[in-house]
């Protein structure tokens, strides 16, 4: 029951969604046991780009009902730094195709068959031309077997989210599609009145995929009001909403954006259980990537593929 | 070093016992994977972990191993908010969720100095574990906001106690404890956990006096396994550190100073 | 301590978010205790439209975390049916202005002020046009003392919310602005890349206020698969989100309007508690709405203002 | 008619005791208001309302008044999800909010016919009150899905029973002895409460044999006092009823078919 996503082989259908496991930390952490039954079937890296950035000042998480805003400000090595010192890291990941226990027939070899774990990298760019530069480089590297452009990136001219809006965001991909072979998944934002618009102007540009939904655009303010005056308890000031809270909007967004496109959809937000798994492939998607879930139970993406087989 | 099970265990408490404000959770865990001093886990309880103040909480806890005994690993919990509220509410037999143990714990003293233990509150904690696990006998010095909190020292053997308020103890700030310790015999390594403001007080002390000082920290975390990136302090030098996998123990030098969101409930 | 709010006078900063409290039908559940006491310090009447709609078919509920998605689809007695029927019994509450306990000169007499309870009417039309003859309507009845123009309405040439376009959301309110000099409060919708563009859309042609925000377009499957076909569990097939889920995203919108336009801010979206609606107060916003909490406690509006006060 | 407290009430549990398969939740209520036979409460948990599958319950949820004792309102439930299972694993001392009594309850027979009770699973909840409140001997007839769910009966006095599985009672369906109770004498009116699929097959029933009917309907509910607009039942010829200030006994000629979300869980 392996499934097939942008040509690549994957053991089952639940990926991890980008920035929300750090598979070179957890190596260091859980050990060999991460290496031999990864959660994942394909693995996400989190935002790369082009320069190294620290990350947004702490606090970066706040609790919500349900759910999480965090304001990380995507801490990365840039490329250079992941290239040299993540990359070497993150293979020899194996996931095990889901044993199905229902089925007889099968043989529990056959239902264990270990999967080598695809590595998908997720870039940002703040223009267009280090897109550009960071689809070059990870089509360079053999080791890389598709890309995710993460389009939440201020568009310099509008201040909006470049994926906002389906002709930047499709001009965009178009700059960058001719430049590589591999896959391309286009990471929409949910902040847009139309997700499904996006999504088009994304396929219509050459994207073989897309993924969605990021974070909803959130804010908290300090419980305790420092000198009795109202601020951000962020340290990034506003950050991105996830988990159950969102999830019901992103089974919307996904829905439409399915409904709308031919490529393959990866469906997330708020993904806990194999219920909610089935009701992204129900409305449309061909994956579903598990985020915030794996916070609260770093197994959950293992979980919800054993029970969706 | 040994790895943490990479699953979260669903664990049964032993006991729920008052310790004057606070709580001591003990919850069985016969066969369970050994601490280190100062590592940490992230617990839920398995039933009803939400519906609390703002509908939270929704992600587990960190907590520091306080003890680890054969059949049993202990926590001591204080009620700040809807997280430890709900498991400061456990009763044996109820069950818990528990991934770790979790972080880099606390490394033994260097050059023969003599270990000084600093805790302030519910920071106490991984220093009961760490005076089981130290060789040597070491100076415990631990400060409460008042006398209702001091029953917490009873994790601990010989300690000394400060009050905030008078109430028990010395009247004043564990640091001025920390302070003359440290003017009697300069030979120490300090080891310390509590509020934010008294680990800076440490922190600076350490650096005037050119001690090493091994400091726990907290931070607010949503995985403990670096995961998230959400629990970064300052790194001395610039960018940050994650508390829940460069931690929760940091050197002292290693920070540039210690933020107000990275210590213990006062 | 009352509040200035559009010229209006009222009891304190709590009002109802349209759509989510039913004087008419609660004076008949709750008796005169409801006209004594009204939680609210004005009333808004929920969507009027032109001709009358009887709504979603059922179910029309789904109980998200931490909040409900609905789908009720606007049923009303029309224009005419609002007025004729519900208008004459809309009139008669009255707000205690909430006593502060800790003003010891204040008398309990100055304290506990009633005041009457001012209505606004909100109203969409599904054209400029329409919207026209539903403000005239409002114009010329005296009993109405302010009109909410609900903008979540499909713009029949781009499918998408008008309020969701700043350009088509500025046109309408520019048409309707010039018929009456009462209160214009434009709805925003929060499925919009950008809620303070079309807030400073609103106040630019004319609008005195702006509350924000709307539910955010969210979905839920059946659990049981009728004929294993997945289904969408409610009778409108996709619906609104509200309640605590939508809080932080709320904050957001309300803040990023708030530093944008002059006019003042309505902020809603999942106020439960008077901490809640502090945030709303420091992000911006004049009043504070509350919606689906009533559903909870149909006192927790009078319960945040009393804490606020 | 009098009105319903506009407020919540903070109630305590006096206890939680098994009927088969079905938890009775009897609640202090000394003093609260007197409720018709049909009305019903929106319940929810005091502490920890939430935190349960998938995040929830978060709202309140509405259940029938079952009978109301000097001192006490007792309630009938069935665990079907998040809400209901709270509300089961409530304990004696434990509180709840309750609002109501709401909506609109059964009126007496017309014209000197004899009543006719019927009930379906945890739908006979409400005609136990109502048999409490008739003044005359009425025939009872309850169904369930088997035999763990018999004891539930025992709030009625002299039913009829039937179940789907033949476990208890006659095996069949409760609308089957209806129908002949109808047969042998038509000079009656039905109250019925149940799962949908026994609500329409007795406002069919009704509708054939021209009897009146008076059906206690379920919806989804939000608020349960007219605000929300989310418990619509279609009406015949047109438009819709909200169960809960319409409702939720409606008559059987007032509505086009029962809806199959608008019945008690079978
Ligand atoms: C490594 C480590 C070890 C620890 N060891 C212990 C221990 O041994 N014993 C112990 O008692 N505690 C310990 N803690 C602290 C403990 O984890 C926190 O007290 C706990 O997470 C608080 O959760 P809560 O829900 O009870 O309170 P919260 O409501 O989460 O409040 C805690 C603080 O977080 C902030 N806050 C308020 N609301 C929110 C929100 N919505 N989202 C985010 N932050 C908010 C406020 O500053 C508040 O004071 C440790 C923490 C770490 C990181
Ligand atoms: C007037 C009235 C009187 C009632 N009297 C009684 C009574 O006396 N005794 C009794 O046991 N019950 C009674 N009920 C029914 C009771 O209110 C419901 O069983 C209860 O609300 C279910 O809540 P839950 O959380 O346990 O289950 P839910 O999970 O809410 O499940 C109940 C049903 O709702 C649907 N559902 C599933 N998930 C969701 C979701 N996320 N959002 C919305 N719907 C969902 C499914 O169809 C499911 O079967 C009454 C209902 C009404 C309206
Ligand atoms: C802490 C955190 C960090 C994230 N970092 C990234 C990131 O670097 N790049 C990205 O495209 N999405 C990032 N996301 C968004 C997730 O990949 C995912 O789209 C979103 O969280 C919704 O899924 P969930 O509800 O399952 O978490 C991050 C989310 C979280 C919670
Ligand atoms: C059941 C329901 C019905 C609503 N009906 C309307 C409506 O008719 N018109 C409108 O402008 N908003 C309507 N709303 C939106 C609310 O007024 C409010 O903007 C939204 O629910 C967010 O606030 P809350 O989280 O406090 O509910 C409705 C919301 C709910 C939950
Ligand atoms: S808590 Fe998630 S990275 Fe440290
Ligand atoms: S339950 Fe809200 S209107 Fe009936």
């Amino acid at each position: 029951m392996s499934v097939t996503f942008c040509g690549l082989s994957l053991a089952h259908r639940v990926i991890n969604g980008s920035g929300t496991f750090d598979a070179v930390a957890a190596r260091t952490v859980f050990g060999e046991q991460l290496e031999r039954s990864f959660p994942f079937a394909a693995y996400v890296s989190k935002t790369i780009t082009l320069r190294a950035r620290p990350g947004n000042p702490p606090p970066r998480l706040w609790e919500a009902p349900g759910g999480l805003i965090n304001s990380i400000g995507l801490p990365n090595k840039g490329l250079a730094g992941y290239l040299s010192e993540d990359l070497p890291r993150l293979s020899g990941f194996v996931a095990a195709e889901p044993a199905r226990p229902d089925d007889p027939k099968a043989s529990a070899a056959a239902r264990e068959r270990a999967l080598r774990v695809p590595l998908v990298t997720n870039v940002m760019g703040s223009t267009a031309d280090e897109f550009c530069t960071l689809v070059d480089a990870c089509d360079s590297h053999e080791q890389i077997d598709a890309i995710e452009l993460n389009v939440s990136c201020p568009n310099v001219s509008t201040g909006l989210d470049i994926g906002a809006d389906p002709t930047a965001l499709g001009q965009m991909i178009a700059r960058v599609r001719p430049r590589t072979q591999k896959p391309l998944i286009v990471k929409l934002t949910p902040n847009t009145a139309d997700a499904a618009s996006c999504a088009a102007a994304a396929q219509a540009a050459g994207a073989d995929a897309v993924s969605l939904i990021n974070t909803l655009r959130a804010m908290a303010l300090a419980p305790a009001r420092a000198n009795g005056r109202p601020s951000p308890w962020l340290g990034g000031g506003t950050g991105g909403l996830s988990g159950p809270a969102v999830r019901t909007v992103a089974l919307a967004q996904v829905c439409a954006v399915a409904e709308r496109v031919e490529v393959p959809v990866v469906g997330m937000g708020g993904v806990e259980t194999a219920s909610h798994a089935r009701d992204m492939l129900d409305a449309g998607a061909t994956l579903v990537a598990v985020g915030t879930a794996s916070f609260r139970d770093p197994q959950a993406a293992a979980r919800i593929a054993r029970e969706l087989a | 070093m040994s790895f943490t099970p990479f699953a979260r265990r669903l664990l049964t408490v032993a006991a729920n016992e008052p310790l004057g404000a606070y709580r001591l959770l003990r919850v069985n865990d016969a066969g369970g994977p050994e601490p280190q001093a100062g590592q940490f886990a992230m617990l839920a309880a398995a039933q009803r972990w939400g519906g609390g103040d703002d509908e939270r909480p929704y992600l587990p806890r960190a907590f520091s191993i306080a003890r680890r005994r054969e059949d049993e690993s202990h926590f001591l919990l204080e009620d700040v908010g809807p997280g430890t509220r709900r498991l400061c509410e456990l009763s044996a037999g109820e069950e818990l969720w528990s991934l770790g143990p979790l972080g880099r714990g606390f490394a033994p003293p260097r050059d023969g100095r003599r270990a000084i233990l600093v805790g302030g509150g519910a920071g106490i904690a991984p220093l009961a574990i760490l005076q089981d696990s130290l060789s040597q006998q070491a100076s415990v010095l631990v400060g409460f906001r008042d006398a209702d909190r001091v029953p917490g020292a009873g994790l601990l053997r010989d300690a000394a106690i400060a009050t905030d308020d008078g109430s028990a103890g010395y009247h004043g700030r564990v640091t001025e404890l920390l302070s003359e310790e440290l003017a009697n015999d300069p030979h120490a390594e300090v080891y310390a956990c509590g509020p934010a403001a008294m680990l800076e007080g440490v922190r600076a002390m350490c650096a005037r006096a050119d001690v090493p000082g091994q400091l726990a920290l907290e931070a607010p975390m949503a995985c403990g396994f670096g995961a998230c990136y959400g629990c970064a302090v300052e790194r001395r030098g610039g960018g940050y550190l994650r508390v829940c996998v460069d931690g929760p123990v940091l050197e002292a030098g290693e920070l540039a100073a210690v933020d107000a969101y990275a210590g213990a409930p006062a």
